[in-house]
């Protein structure tokens, strides 16, 4: 053939003298804000930092001396640890386009296992504790199970098995209270993530330091198990493959498979780990009330979806991180617990929660825009 | 510089064009010029800001800075919208085609016939036999047979005939400036030949038209001049003419330094 | 500035708005600052929780508190009492009840009871084979839903089993249970699937008034509304006595939530807490049937009587 | 220039042969299954009626005679209207990739204008009641307002929004319920939705037709309501412009805007008619309780969400129909009331509610692959 | 028919595959074969069936019948996890990258290396700046010189960018058979070249290597054997040694019969 390849050839022709070398456009203008605008735009998990901090400002003039005091923080940081736990949980799931409305309920259910066998049927707490994660990871399995094998969306499964679970629930727990009494006594284990400690007293007494900042300021085992499970997940979506797999799962399955990603397996581990995340949420939850209270957690989905949301991460999958949500809860806490001490009338501290939380993402939304 | 200093007003015309993403810079002080009913094509390695400029051109990205006239006016459109509202017609090079909706409705996407009875004047109802008719029409212009089913969804086309759907819809439309980026690209040699007469085609109506292309035959067969690309700006416009297709590429890689009475 | 607290069940429902109100006009009077807090629903321990905190780091003298989970929260009210807080528990005791610093309550069983026995009364010879229908609050039975749905069959002398629990009698007269989440649209579904498995339903227990005006256009669609059904319920909110005076709804047992509030505002603010009964373990504030049609032996009030009382 | 278009001018010469004529794959092989399959590929929508009627047939078993009586029938579509035209509402939000959270409390209000400005403030009806209508649009709109000008995602939005809308509700009502005595007095037209009639006593006494089968059966004003704006908002979907660019926003939004669409302008709208038609919902939610009850239908949203996903409509948007919207509150209607009079224990209804989604749903999806 | 009698095993055979849409037939019987360490060309119209069928193949869309050997086994694949663990690696039409991810992830999605020490071993750490590392290098080995940052997610590349990375993820990784579907449709003059370049190379390695491409000179290039695609269906397989393009494109689009000894 002779005809083949003169046209493009001769296009070609025109590459042999081509020079070596790397484009390099680098721009060297790095003055303040432009050096702060890069470090946001490379570093974007911190922008909902600067929006918690403004809410952190504002409500220090609306609520004078309470809302600043070392205790409060506490308080606050106490309050959202059982919905950021969730909060991981969610972030999990909904990075894989899913989303999953079981969470508090499982968390529930997770929290009675555990309570009811030990309490009740007096069950050792050695047994019932992992009984009650094994209850978490089984619901987990679930919802993973009939989302990849029957192909239905994420929404419908979790909204069936809400049900379901929330039966199982009433069943198990004859929606029987368990007090923190009884609980003390028969499995004061899982009430361990109650417990406070002060780490003022703590580098006073063992290390002879007197941090007086630190004066006020406590915290119990439920926070660090919060800042545990979050850094594993933090560590797993970042660090290993599985994370990468997450990711790429949501942010456009059909290619993710393409890719030669076993998207169902993926999707079974993120449901089953999320479900085990809930059964941690519910030690933590036995630990800050002392004991089991069946009919608990009801808003608890809506207000992990939110703190997922307000962190940054993306309803659509493949976009988001576990720090955005952790501290999407802090807003959120801090909001309602700024607002409940500015004595403001309750119908008008909600009204203020729905506006603090649109501008708090407007907020958010307009330092990503300046920033890239 | 030749390019600046044109005898008649160009159809569409922009300096200094500044676009970044971050750290990385997609239009670094470009310009561009098309002159009435010509054909411009544009060529340029991967990534040199190509698809940027037209973006920046049409609405769909906004410029950091530089300016835009159309016609002689000065322009500065906030969305794709407002340049189509103005008569440019463009198909993206991701073809911003909606998949989950058909081809007809793909094709008459935001300018959409009613009927032309009481029922359309009253309650606004669609023709779609009418649209379905012209976009079945316009696809074998096109040369686009295989395409069974003009209620198909465009998502479950052949990634030629997404394209055709592209093409078909600007050269259907466009009324002052038809804009293609790449609109060969995923089209067989019969589609690709029919695309290149549709752009002569338009060019006999009057219009003038900017076509991406990395195809360099298919680029010297049709423009007039040729505007090079490198590294986010206008490195040369070139007369098709004149230079050898070699020179062109050389010019756009680098190898080459642009001609001197040519040079942007 | 004295700071007192006051956090109810949910924050909608018209018996906690109008405690609130009563609380907030005490409060003005006594010049103290309230604090108003509320859970997100009935049985939502969590958020009653967060908002003992809440009161505690703003350093209030004390609260009252409608308790949404009798048990759980007695940990969380014991650190508020430990913080120096008084605690007042309204409507619904604590278990223990000695968990808080003094019970303000309606006896929401005896609620049930009343109405329990006026209908068991008006219906005389009939109750025997009556056919009954209960519209109860939540599938998981907060509290106040078996208190008042076990008091009424207690009145109407049903053996109640698990006093509890409500589900597990056997007592024949006893046609369904059906969930209306005190909703006047959901009781109104709940009383039409009601009517398709009992068409000769004759009494209908509903767990507040909402549910009943609800259940009352149920039985007003196939026509039931000639008086065969006696309806009762308990609240004792304006609408729901204007009802009673319409003779839509038989009897309702009214309860005083401005009143709960106000006694408490004033207890804490003074810090005298009134004398209890030793006996009842809290101060009752009282349960009344109202109805227009009084049964002997049953103690009633005339619909007049509750028009002056009623709160909403 | 000699060397243009030799290469690919060589290929080319091959075309001048080319003959005409349409590619032709049609296929000759047309049996019964053949045939229902392409039904079933061609109007998708029939799906969940089958799926209506697989449930359909299984309560009539599991509670004989009751479940089927025309009467029964007539109590389902009353007890499916409200979340119904909810569905309509909230599958408009979805089609464009979002979602209205705000839905419930937007129709309380609504009812609550309503009523409260015609019974307590005494205004006329004729006022109070486009008043309600206005209410529901200017609640929409804000929420599009905002979804598009602040570009900030609906969820997070309407979560706001919901807060506040809430928090209106109960300032201007006060909680305060209004009799359906007193509404009868004051304004008679906010109940009319709920006035019910018979179509066989209306064909008998009109037509003098004996319709048999039509005995039993009975109907409200609000169901025919509900049927206009289903038809209405159906028309508008499918044979107006406006509805291709509803499609087209949700499917691929930057395609949507490339090609032209202005993307706000029809998310504005959409809002705006959602807001307006949960304050239709309202008026037949007035007819319905004969009053108004301002803590009603608070789980209106997500039911609402569940007819719409239900009826496979996809909540990334741009894939969806109003008929299987109400379809979809249908089966879940079926479902409650078919449990209802199973007289199965409140425990194990909700399981069953559970596995019955997840099982239509299941089957749906079944029906539409084997079809496909 | 001499395709289908060859004297040694083909690397991947397929008969009479069959794959319908609706009324949309995409596979009509359509038979392939791909001789060991040959690069095949597949040919054939804007929606003749080509990436229909290299789906097939490889799992990413199940046939309704038909038959596939890789080397001599017969295989079903379920899903495309299943062919690339047997080694067939495929550049997709569609490109399959995902948007959000980096392009080094993206590289190296599925297949991740992990850190060699112990914190790689006992917790899986990535070892992230290897596969920068590498992932830069094969870019540059494309001459995909204009990418500034590894990092950056592939949804902010340029069109052909795009295509690079997924070219280089394919050249990279296959170890039996590589597929490209249109590899060069979005790419420049030189980084067309080198992905040429890329697939001689792979012969050279010794793996067989599917080329879909509607650009003649370059399918008359570097093709062994020419598989002409035509209304679902292979039509027939010629030797580019012994007929034109001019014949390749009317076999392609019915203008002529295919030859009686090359007909399929
Ligand atoms: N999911 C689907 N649903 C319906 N039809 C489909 C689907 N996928 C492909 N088709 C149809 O099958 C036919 C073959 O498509 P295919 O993508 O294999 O063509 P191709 O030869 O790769 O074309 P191109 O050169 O344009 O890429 C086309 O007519 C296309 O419209
Ligand atoms: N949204 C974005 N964010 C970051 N970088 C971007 C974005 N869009 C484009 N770029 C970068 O800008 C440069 C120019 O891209 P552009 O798409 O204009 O190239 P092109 O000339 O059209 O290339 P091709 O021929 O491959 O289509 C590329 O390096 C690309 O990576
Ligand atoms: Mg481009
Ligand atoms: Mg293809």
């Amino acid at each position: 053939m002779s005809d083949n390849a003169t046209g493009s050839a001769a296009a070609e022709r025109g590459l042999s003298q081509e020079q070596g070398g790397v484009a390099s456009f680098e721009d060297p203008d790095r003055g303040l804000i432009r050096r702060m605008q890069e470090f946001l735009h490379r570093y974007p998990t911190s922008i909902p930092f600067i929006v918690l901090l403004i809410g952190i400002v504002i409500f220090s003039f609306a609520a004078p001396g309470k809302f600043l005091a070392p205790f409060n923080f506490s308080l606050i940081l106490q309050q959202v640890t059982i919905i950021a736990i969730l909060g991981v949980a969610q972030t999990l799931v909904i990075l894989t386009a899913g989303i999953d409305l079981s969470v508090g309920v499982i968390m529930i259910l997770a929290s009675v296992v555990m309570g009811r066998t030990a309490v009740v049927y007096g069950v050792p707490v050695e047994i019932a504790f992992p009984l009650g994660l094994l209850a978490g990871l089984a619901c987990g399995f679930l919802n993973g199970i009939i989302v990849t094998k029957l192909r239905l969306p994420p929404f419908i499964v979790t909204l069936g098995t809400w049900s379901i679970f929330g039966a199982l629930n009433v069943w198990y727990s004859k929606s029987e209270t368990i007090r923190q009494a009884d609980m003390q006594e028969a499995a004061p284990f899982l009430q361990w993530t109650g417990t406070i400690i002060k780490p003022y007293s703590f580098f006073a007494d063992t290390l002879g330091l007197d941090l007086g900042f630190l004066k006020g300021w406590v915290l119990n085992y439920g926070s660090i198990v919060m800042l545990i499970v979050a850094a594993v997940i933090w560590y797993v979506l970042n660090k290993t493959a599985f994370g990468r797999h997450v990711y790429a799962s949501g942010d456009d399955p059909d290619a993710a498979r393409l890719a030669g990603i076993n998207t169902d397996r993926t999707l079974i581990a993120v449901y089953s780990l999320a479900g085990f995340i809930c059964a941690i949420a519910a030690w933590v939850l036995i630990g800050r009330i002392g004991g089991v209270s069946p009919q608990a957690g009801q808003t608890a989905n809506l207000d992990s979806i939110t703190a997922v949301v307000i962190g940054g991460t993306s309803l659509f999958g493949g976009r988001g991180s576990i720090v955005g949500t952790l501290v999407g809860a802090l807003i959120v806490g801090v909001f309602r617990n700024g607002l409940a001490l500015s004595g403001l009338e309750l119908l008008w501290q909600d009204f203020a929660v729905g506006v603090l939380i649109i501008v708090a993402v407007t907020i958010d939304q307009w330092i990503r825009k300046i920033s890239s | 510089m030749s390019a600046d200093t044109p005898s008649v007003e160009p159809a569409l015309k922009a300096r200094a064009l500044n676009k970044r993403y971050g750290r990385v810079v997609a239009l670094d002080n470009a310009d561009f010029d098309l002159m009435p009913n010509e054909i411009l094509a544009v060529i340029g390695d991967n990534g040199a800001g190509k698809s940027t400029l037209i973006k920046a051109l049409t609405g769909a990205v906004t410029p950091d800075h530089g300016e835009i006239w159309l016609n002689g006016q000065p322009v500065a459109f906030r969305s794709p919208i407002e340049a189509r509202n103005l008569g440019i017609e463009t198909v993206y090079q991701n073809l911003a085609l909606s998949p989950a909706l058909s081809i007809a409705d793909n094709m008459f996407l935001g300018r959409e016939k009613r009927r032309e009875d009481f029922f359309g004047r009253l309650f606004r109802t669609l023709d779609k036999s009418h649209m379905q008719k012209v976009a079945r029409q316009k696809l074998t212009e096109l040369g686009l047979l295989t395409i069974q089913n003009i209620n198909q969804p465009v998502e479950t086309l052949s990634g030629g005939q997404r394209q055709g759907v592209a093409v078909a819809r600007a050269a259907a439309f466009g009324s002052r400036v038809v804009i293609m980026d790449e609109p060969t690209a995923a089209l067989g040699v019969k589609e690709s030949r029919k695309v290149l007469e549709t752009i002569l085609r338009l060019k006999e109506r009057g219009l003038p038209i900017v076509l991406i292309s990395h195809n360099m035959p298919h680029v010297f067969e049709v423009a007039d001049r040729i505007h090079i690309h490198r590294l986010g700006k206008r490195v040369a416009v070139i007369n098709p003419k004149r230079h050898t297709m070699s020179d062109a590429v050389a010019i756009m890689t680098g190898a080459m330094a642009p001609p001197a009475d040519e040079a942007a | 500035d004295e700071v007192i607290g006051l956090i109810t069940k949910t924050e909608t429902n018209p018996f906690f708005v109008k405690m609130r109100e009563g609380a907030q006009a005490k409060a003005k009077e006594l010049g103290v600052t309230l604090i108003t807090a509320a859970g997100k629903y009935d049985g939502d321990n969590d958020g009653q929780v967060a908002a003992i905190e809440n009161l505690i780091a703003a350093g209030a003298k004390g609260f009252a508190i409608v308790p949404s989970d009798s048990k759980a929260i007695v940990p969380t009210i014991q650190k508020a009492r430990d913080a120096g807080l008084k605690v007042i528990v309204l409507d619904t005791p604590l278990d223990p009840m000695n968990a808080a610093d003094a019970t303000f309550a309606t006896d929401n069983r005896k609620a049930g009871v009343l109405i329990g026995e006026w209908a068991k009364g008006t219906l005389g010879d009939k109750a025997k084979d009556a056919k009954i229908v209960f519209l109860d609050l939540a599938t998981n039975q907060p509290t106040v839903d078996y208190l008042r749905d076990q008091g009424f069959m207690q009145g109407f002398g049903i053996d109640v089993k698990d006093p509890n629990k409500y589900g597990d009698e056997d007592d024949s007269r006893i046609c369904t249970h059906e969930i209306s989440q005190g909703d006047q649209e959901k009781g109104r579904t709940a009383m039409e699937n009601a009517l398709q498995k009992c068409p000769d339903v004759n009494v209908v227990y509903t767990i507040n008034e909402p549910a009943a005006a609800g259940a009352w256009e149920a039985l007003k669609a196939v026509g039931k509304d000639d008086g065969s059904v006696l309806l009762v319920s308990i609240d004792g909110g304006c609408p729901g006595v204007k009802n009673v005076q319409a003779g839509t709804l038989g009897a309702t047992s009214q309860q005083y939530p401005l009143k709960m509030a106000a006694m408490a505002l004033e207890a804490i603010h003074s810090g005298k807490i009134p004398d209890i009964d030793p006996k009842m373990g809290f101060l009752d504030t009282g349960a009344q049937l109202i109805t227009a049609k009084p049964v002997d032996g049953v103690p009633s009030i005339s619909v007049e009587e509750g028009l002056k009382l009623c709160w909403g």
